[in-house]
């Protein structure tokens, strides 16, 4: 770690002990055939909290996120899951890692009702084979049903009852991202990766996703990464914000010391907001 | 019509005995259902016991004593209901509230009528009535039924439902005879102890607690069900305010007494859904909920095809004919039955099916009146919807219309074993079995309303029709005089403004005055598909209710009321000369309306008084600011210049003999 | 057997050369015509993002209206044009018919769409003219026939058909009028914005029907061109529908909506299948003719799932 | 207007998640089955039996195997008639191999054969999306045809190139081979077609649908759901296979008695998408729809001129039906892009509504 070149008037995070960390990024880098989109980035993430990852548009966020899930495989630099460090890996083995996420362009399935899109969340807790599936009575309806009671559980905890049997593709919007919140939920994660949930959405929806993000975090004791553009509701929401300009890391800490840094300050300056 | 109906004989005088009794008779019959989860869970009648049972020995390990008041403040929902039943097993008084009221609202019931415990619905609750330690210090132990965002309360008071079932369940199974012990515990009670205190929300002045008795409830919920023949089969929807009279009666006393299955909502969001599913045999709502059924009708036939339209029109047309004739028993040409078959099928059964109403056996709608056209639309669908008068004091039922003989504008003889008889002021008394026992701590009103010889005044002016029924005119001491010394009865002309689609509330001024004038306030949903239809543009409620083209079309609906008023010999007088349309919805958050949606005249008036002087005084617009309350408890101000129009009133035509009426 | 395979071919190729060139020039003449299709298929694709299935059927419809009107005593040439005309009503009737109503639909939905025109064609086309083979009139419009046979080493022979050498030339001669088409005019530039950005082409005042329209009678001229080359080698028929199916692995090898593409891809499927037909296809009971160019297609794919032209596809989410 | 609603309430998920949750779509579709089980065998005549009910249950089942990789998850593919062909060939040495074993048994044996080559051809999946994929889907169909011809083993060296089917009995009454009677082999195709729906009918409503429908709408978002994509795109191209296995598989045992290589191409796979996109992408009932206009219109048709007093040659009939079908499907796919199925869901939604227009 480079903490001491030229960044001691950065706001650094308070050191954690190693079995907090859930998840370590370390001098992560990627690029697209020579366009740099992060560029030696480390930061952390711990057990419980909910850290936001702020910074303009084009920062680099949604890069940052895709290469925690494994969407992207970083050029350099490693990332360390639960302690141990994570080679290559496929995005469904993220997921059965526990990490979930939803997107920035709500990605429904867009064919399926909301029951199904939050029962899909499941997938990879359900496990009885094809010949079971093929008679449908017996394991394979139990397993279902076994499930949707769990989903039910997220749809109450939602209060989305009314489109339960809705396809998602009639919904308005800021519904829809609740049902991609709820299909994230409905996988157990243990890491919850949120790209901009509230984006889009009108005050009331707003303060409707900030009280489910809250509750998701106390009841379940889930582990949230949120990108988001409203500076508000990441100052009321985040316990830790770690900020990124032009794909690299400009400031790091609870949301009062990021606010009060110059860099970042500097930062959204320079961009219309 | 039934006799008074006999209380030992058919399972017990009250309801924990009733509910032993159900058990026992109902057993495996379903007793309740909840949408929860997706899915109707269901409770058989020794379900019910059983969780009932738990529930009320773990309350009393809890500490409530006999007499001891038990808040209940939610939407409807089983736990709730088996928590009265719970409390009563006791010997405790349930307290149900209306779970929508503000805070201080809330805490003024709870403080007077002194609770200990509160069993609520959800964190919303739990809130309110955690902020309410120094109103209510009575106030010992709250128990919540949904625990989500309740994990890191402080639970020295707080206790989840399931937690005190577990206490009580715990007991039972540590001491078997505990069972038998709880029931002798509330078979010494008896028909005359307090079963149920309900606080009536008032147009004027504090809520009062009308404290009613086993015996009024159980004996007028036998002579409903009998007066309908309701038995256990029935289903019926409980989604109507558990503090309000009506669902105590139609959701517990009766299902309970005729062992009927009672079906709670999911959500309020749900209603309309869960209605269909269920398509209740016994359903009760106030008119406002059937005239919003018409108006969705209506306004989703507007925009089906016109084929579609023409069929629709046509065989409406056919029932407005013949239908009310064919459910009333009446003769008809045969080629109007044969229509109204075809209609039956094209028309009337599926609009029916839409409603959830397949299945209607009795329907009922009281509280206000209700549209004659409203009401007509649905009888003559083949809906045997009938009009009922009540009060919480008589622990629901007055009058009732019997089948067949349905008439718009009464609202039907006296119930079973209740008698009536109309005061020299015109105002309406009766005497019944449901009878309230008292106001609680309030025995000043108390004598007010209910005389020594067990008379209670209503407070609503009517008379009584040459063939027996009862006919409301207004409340009691709202029907005032013109200065020229013509009868004015606003609640009269309101309703008639009412009925039209378009106008959502009307507030009628006019006592100690020369002339009649109206604020109008406009429904949205039926204006705003009217704004559309006609390609008029608006960017919010205040634009489209002062849009020319909207005052134009309330304008001919204020006429007609005038039209109509001028063929009514006592009413002549009264006709409209001028009106306005307010600027914003009334609101009950704004304290315009009561909690049941009804218009606080005073208030309103003291409120807009600006306005009513510009009515009065012959301009023709004026700038008024109003502070509004929105739903997160904000306030702020709105202003609005409101235009106000004149008409002329038409001239009177009705037969001076009929005045008598 | 592994000599058979993996030997053999080469030994024989080097020992008879004349019969490689004569293979070569087999496969070239046949890769120009595959590349002529995928052409057609590569005007309307960009144009419109349409799989235009119906292109094979397109060829023999141009060829038996030439054929058909020429039957019926109407001189070559003017048949020649008449035909042109006929071509330009067809793409006209089916911008207007087909496309236009079904603007913005799924891909898959377009494809079908031009299925459905390949069986309307099918029968309009058997309708009018008759199910029979017809012989191309390469004669009667002045194109070469014949052939030279040009000596090769000691005793090999190389055979050039006349009408081969016409179909390279003009199959250049179109490749190169279609490029200065899209280069040089504004219909041609316009046609380039649609295909890169259907609101940007929109907003400099190019109507899409219009540019659509131009594009199927393009593709049409392309297709009589195919269906006169391809006839005067054979015959016209319907079973000329089926080189229609050829075209595609020629795209896939050069992307599609790349033009250069289109001719390079066609001329390495018509060399491979050419020389894996004669040199390897006896080893397995020959006609592999059939597949091989699906086989080379898919194992191309494989490594580079855009073509050789085609852009590169970055996933994001 | 026939979908009185009202009163059906669901007190368990298993009701919830019935097949048919509605009471009026349960009472006709047991209507249907009584007509296609009773009904039909009562009444038809063979005519109606071999050259349309069988037929059109094979073209079904291809349809509805087809409907599983396409529809419902997302894959295009252009070689149905060759996978259809395996399973024929399959069948047909199985059953020259074993000839005492069921023929039932072994036409729904061949299936997996047909799925295994499916899953192979499915290979190219991960890596190849949409139309690229239809065209490695071809490359399975020419190099499978190619195999019907050039590979005499599978024809049992019959000098004609094509297979012919044996004489097969089963429980005493013939039911493959000329003698078979048409009602015989219209139990047997009706019973296997109406079993086989049934039971993916519950294997869509499942995990492994679902999984489907993840890749056939967001595959991204499937992956990040923990959706392995080549397993589950392998398993869609197998079961499709094996569906349209058995089906080629009923083709020539039960409707055609013999096959060419011919029977099996390319033309094949088209009728079999064109039934499955009219029908409705992701329907099962809209297979059955799509068979029933594929099939049933071309035959009607050939009958309307005769039937109106015209008297045109059948080579005319023959182009005139090219182009009505051809006419038809463009107008059908602008009416309504997403089939059969879909303009039922609007009628059947607007029964429900009924008077309402929503």
């Amino acid at each position: 770690m480079n903490a001491f070149v030229a960044k001691d008037e950065l706001p650094q995070s308070v050191p954690a002990t190693n079995s907090d960390v859930l998840l370590r990024v370390d001098n992560v880098s990627l690029a697209f055939g020579g366009v740099k989109a992060i560029t030696d980035i480390s930061f952390d993430i711990l057990k419980g909290e909910i850290r936001a990852i702020i910074g303009p548009n084009g920062a680099g966020k949604t890069s940052m996120l895709n290469v925690i899930n494994g969407f992207y495989h970083p050029q350099e630099g490693t990332i360390t899951w639960r302690g141990s460090v994570r080679s290559k890996m496929r995005p469904y083995e993220a997921a059965s890692q526990g990490i979930a996420r939803t997107f920035q362009n709500v990605a429904l399935f867009k064919g399926m009702t909301t029951l199904d899109n939050i029962m899909s969340g499941r997938s990879l807790k359900m496990h009885r084979n094809f010949f079971w599936q093929l008679l449908w009575r017996g394991p394979a309806e139990r397993e279902e049903i076994e499930h949707r009671r769990k989903v039910e559980d997220i749809i109450d905890f939602l209060e989305i009852q009314a489109i339960r049997k809705t396809p998602v593709g009639r919904l308005p919007y800021g519904l829809q991202k609740r049902v991609e919140l709820g299909r994230a939920l409905a996988m157990e994660p243990e890491l919850l990766l949120l790209d901009e949930p509230m984006a889009g959405m009108n005050l009331e929806e707003k303060e409707d996703m900030s009280r489910f993000i809250l509750d998701v975090n106390q009841e379940f004791g889930t582990t949230i990464a949120l990108i988001e553009h409203d500076m508000g509701v990441v100052m009321d929401l985040s316990d830790r914000v770690v900020v990124l300009d032009y794909g690299r890391k400009i400031a790091d800490g609870s949301p009062e010391d990021v606010q009060k840094s110059q860099a970042v300050i500097d930062a959204y300056l320079g961009v219309s907001h | 019509m039934t006799g008074m109906a006999d209380t030992a004989s058919s399972g017990g005088d009250t309801f924990p005995k009733i509910l032993l009794h159900n058990a026992k008779v109902f057993e495996d019959r379903t007793a309740v259902r909840e949408k929860d989860l997706g899915i109707w869970q269901s409770w058989t009648w020794s379900e019910a016991l059983d969780e009932i049972r738990v529930f009320s020995l773990g309350l009393k390990e809890l500490g409530l004593k006999p007499h001891d008041k038990v808040a209940i403040v939610g939407a409807n929902r089983p736990r709730l209901y088996w928590s009265m039943v719970a409390a009563q097993a006791i010997g405790a008084v349930p307290v149900p509230v209306y779970a929508d009221s503000v805070a201080e609202e809330m805490a003024y019931v709870l403080g007077h009528a002194e609770v200990r415990f509160a069993i609520v619905e959800d964190q919303e609750q739990v809130d309110k009535l955690l902020s309410m330690d120094e109103a209510v210090p009575t106030l010992e132990r709250v128990i919540y039924d949904e625990p989500r965002g309740l994990r890191d309360y402080d639970h020295t008071k707080l206790h989840g439902f399931t937690d005190v079932q577990d206490i009580g369940r715990g007991l039972l199974a540590s001491d078997p005879g505990l069972s038998s012990a709880w029931e002798a515990g509330f078979s010494e009670a008896n028909g005359s102890d307090l079963a149920v205190m309900l606080y009536t929300s008032g147009t004027t002045g504090r809520p009062k607690g009308v404290m009613l008795s086993f015996d009024n409830l159980i004996i007028s919920a036998r002579n409903a069900n009998a007066f309908d023949g309701l038995n256990e089969t029935e289903e019926v929807l409980a989604y109507l305010p558990m503090a309000w009279i009506g669902d105590h009666v139609f959701s517990l006393a009766q299902a309970f007494t005729a062992g009927y299955c009672v079906n709670c909502p999911e959500n309020l969001d749900t209603v309309d859904v869960d209605r269909l599913e269920i398509a209740p045999t016994y359903f009760f709502a106030p008119p406002r909920v059937f005239e919003m059924l018409l108006t969705r009708i209506m306004v989703r036939m507007e925009d089906a095809g016109r084929i579609k339209r023409k069929m629709f029109d046509y065989f409406m047309g056919v029932a407005r004919r013949a239908g009310e004739k064919i459910l009333n028993g009446e003769q008809v040409p045969l080629s109007d039955k044969i229509l109204y078959t075809i209609g039956e099928f094209l028309v009337y059964a599926p609009l029916k099916n839409r409603m959830g109403l397949t299945r209607l056996k009795v329907g009922y709608t009281a509280g206000e009146a209700i549209g004659p056209e409203i009401f007509q639309f649905f009888r003559s669908l083949g809906l045997n919807l009938k009009q009922l008068y009540g009060q919480t004091e008589a622990s629901v039922y007055i009058t009732l219309q019997p089948d067949g003989e349905i008439f718009g504008d009464t609202v039907g003889k006296p119930a079973p074993s209740v008698e009536l008889k109309i005061a020299d002021t015109g105002e309406v008394l009766y005497r019944s079995p449901g009878v309230f026992v008292g106001y609680y701590k309030n025995d000043e009103a108390t004598r007010s309303t209910k005389t020594e010889e067990g008379w209670v005044h209503t407070g609503d002016a009517g008379i009584i029709a040459e063939n027996g029924h009862l006919k409301i005119i207004d409340r009691a001491k709202d029907v005032g005089k013109l200065t020229d010394g013509a009868l004015f009865a606003p609640k009269y002309i309101e309703n008639k403004l009412k009925f039209f689609p378009n106008i959502k509330e009307a507030v009628a001024f006019g006592h100690e005055r020369d002339r009649v004038c109206v604020f109008i306030n406009i429904d949205l949903t039926a204006v705003g598909s009217w704004a559309e239809r006609n390609n008029v543009n608006y960017a919010s409620y205040q634009e489209l209710a002062a849009h020319p083209d909207v005052y134009r079309m309330i304008e001919s609906h204020v006429d007609q009321v005038n039209r109509d008023l001028s063929k009514e010999p006592m009413m002549a007088g009264s006709q409209i000369h001028r009106f306005l349309i307010l600027h914003k919805e009334l609101d009950a958050d704004d304290g315009e309306l009561t909690r049941t949606q009804k218009v606080r005249r005073s208030f309103i008036a003291e409120r807009y008084g600006p306005l009513i002087e510009a009515l009065y005084d012959g301009s023709t617009s004026k700038h008024i600011r109003t502070e509004v309350t929105f739903e997160d408890g904000r306030t702020g101000a709105i202003e609005a210049v409101v235009e106000i129009r004149d008409l002329a009133p038409h001239a009177a035509t009705g037969k001076i003999q009929e005045a008598a009426e | 057997m592994l000599y058979d395979i993996f030997i053999d071919p080469f030994v024989q190729m080097y020992q008879m050369p004349d019969f490689f060139l004569q293979v070569l020039w087999e496969g070239f003449v046949a890769g120009i015509l595959y590349a002529l299709i995928a052409l057609g298929f590569v005007l309307i694709f960009k144009a419109s993002g349409v799989f235009n299935f119906a292109q094979g059927i397109m060829v023999v419809f141009a060829g038996l209206t030439l054929v058909g009107l020429h039957e019926n005593g109407v001189p070559a040439y003017l048949a020649l044009i008449l035909t042109i005309g006929v071509m330009g009503i067809l793409a006209y009737s089916i911008e207007r018919v087909v496309m236009r109503p079904l603007v913005n639909q799924p891909d898959i939905i377009l494809l079908m769409a031009t299925i459905g025109l390949t069986y309307f064609l099918i029968g309009f086309g058997e309708f009018i003219f008759g199910g029979e083979p017809k012989r191309m009139i390469a004669d009667e419009l002045g194109l070469p026939t014949g052939s030279t046979a040009f000596e090769f080493g000691e005793r090999g022979l190389v055979i050039l058909q006349h009408i081969d050498v016409a179909a390279a030339v003009i199959a250049i001669i179109m490749v190169a009028t279609l490029g200065v088409f899209f280069n040089k005019t504004r219909i041609g530039r316009a046609l380039r914005a649609v295909a890169d950005d259907h609101q940007a082409a929109l907003s400099v005042g190019i109507s899409l029907n219009q540019i659509w329209a131009i594009v199927w009678f393009a593709a049409g001229l392309v297709a009589l061109a195919t269906g006169i080359m391809w006839g005067a080698r054979s015959d016209v028929s319907f079973a000329l529908e089926i080189i229609a199916f050829k075209a595609l692995p020629v795209l896939i090898l050069g992307g599609f909506t790349s033009i250069p593409g289109a001719i390079i891809g066609g001329l390495i499927i018509g060399f491979g299948e050419k020389i894996g037909e004669l040199y390897w296809g006896g080893l397995v009971g020959g006609g592999i003719e059939s597949w091989l160019a699906y086989i080379i297609a898919l194992i191309f794919l494989l490594f580079r799932p855009q073509g050789l032209f085609g852009e590169k596809i970055i996933e994001r989410v | 207007m026939f979908y009185r609603e009202a009163g059906q309430y669901k007190t368990s998920y298993e009701a919830d998640q019935a097949l048919f949750p509605i009471r009026q779509d349960l009472v006709g579709i047991g209507v249907i089955l009584l007509v296609a089980f009773v009904v039909i065998p009562l009444t038809a005549n063979d005519f109606f039996l071999a050259s349309i009910m069988i037929p059109f249950l094979v073209f079904s089942l291809a349809a509805i195997g087809l409907n599983v990789l396409t529809g419902f998850c997302g894959q295009l593919s252009l070689g149905t008639g060759a996978f259809m062909g395996v399973g024929a060939y399959a069948a047909y040495k199985l059953t020259t191999i074993f000839p005492d074993v069921n023929v039932v048994f072994l036409v729904l044996l061949s299936g997996f054969f047909a799925a295994f080559i499916g899953a192979i051809f499915g290979l190219p999946s991960l890596r190849i999306k949409g139309l690229y994929l239809a065209v490695t889907t071809l490359a399975a169909q020419f190099f499978l045809e190619w195999c019907f011809i050039r590979i005499p083993w599978l024809y049992n060296y019959n000098a004609s190139g094509a297979i012919e089917i044996p004489k097969r009995e089963m429980f005493g009454v013939v039911v493959s081979g000329a003698e078979a009677t048409p009602l015989a082999r219209y139990f047997v195709v009706l019973s296997i077609t109406v079993a086989i729906a049934f039971l993916i009918a519950n294997v869509l409503r499942g995990r492994i649908g679902r999984s489907w429908m993840m890749i056939r709408d967001m595959d991204i978002a499937a992956e990040l759901m923990g959706i392995r994509p080549l397993q589950t795109k392998l398993m869609a191209f197998a079961v499709s296979s094996y569906i349209c296995g058995v089906a080629g598989a009923m083709m020539v045992f039960f409707w055609l008695n013999a096959a060419e290589p011919s029977s099996y191409s390319i033309t094949l796979s088209f009728q079999i998408l064109f039934m499955v996109i009219l029908g409705g992408l992701g329907s099962l009932g809209g297979a059955f729809l799509g068979a029933a206009f594929i099939w049933i219109l071309p035959v009607a048709l050939k009958f309307i001129p005769g039937a109106i007093g015209i008297e045109i040659g059948a080579e005319t009939v023959e182009h005139l039906t090219f182009m009505v079908v051809g006419a038809l499907i463009i107008f059908f796919l602008i009416v309504e892009p997403h089939g059969f199925a879909r303009l039922w869901q609007i009628a059947k939604q607007k029964l429900r509504v009924w008077p309402f227009p929503y």
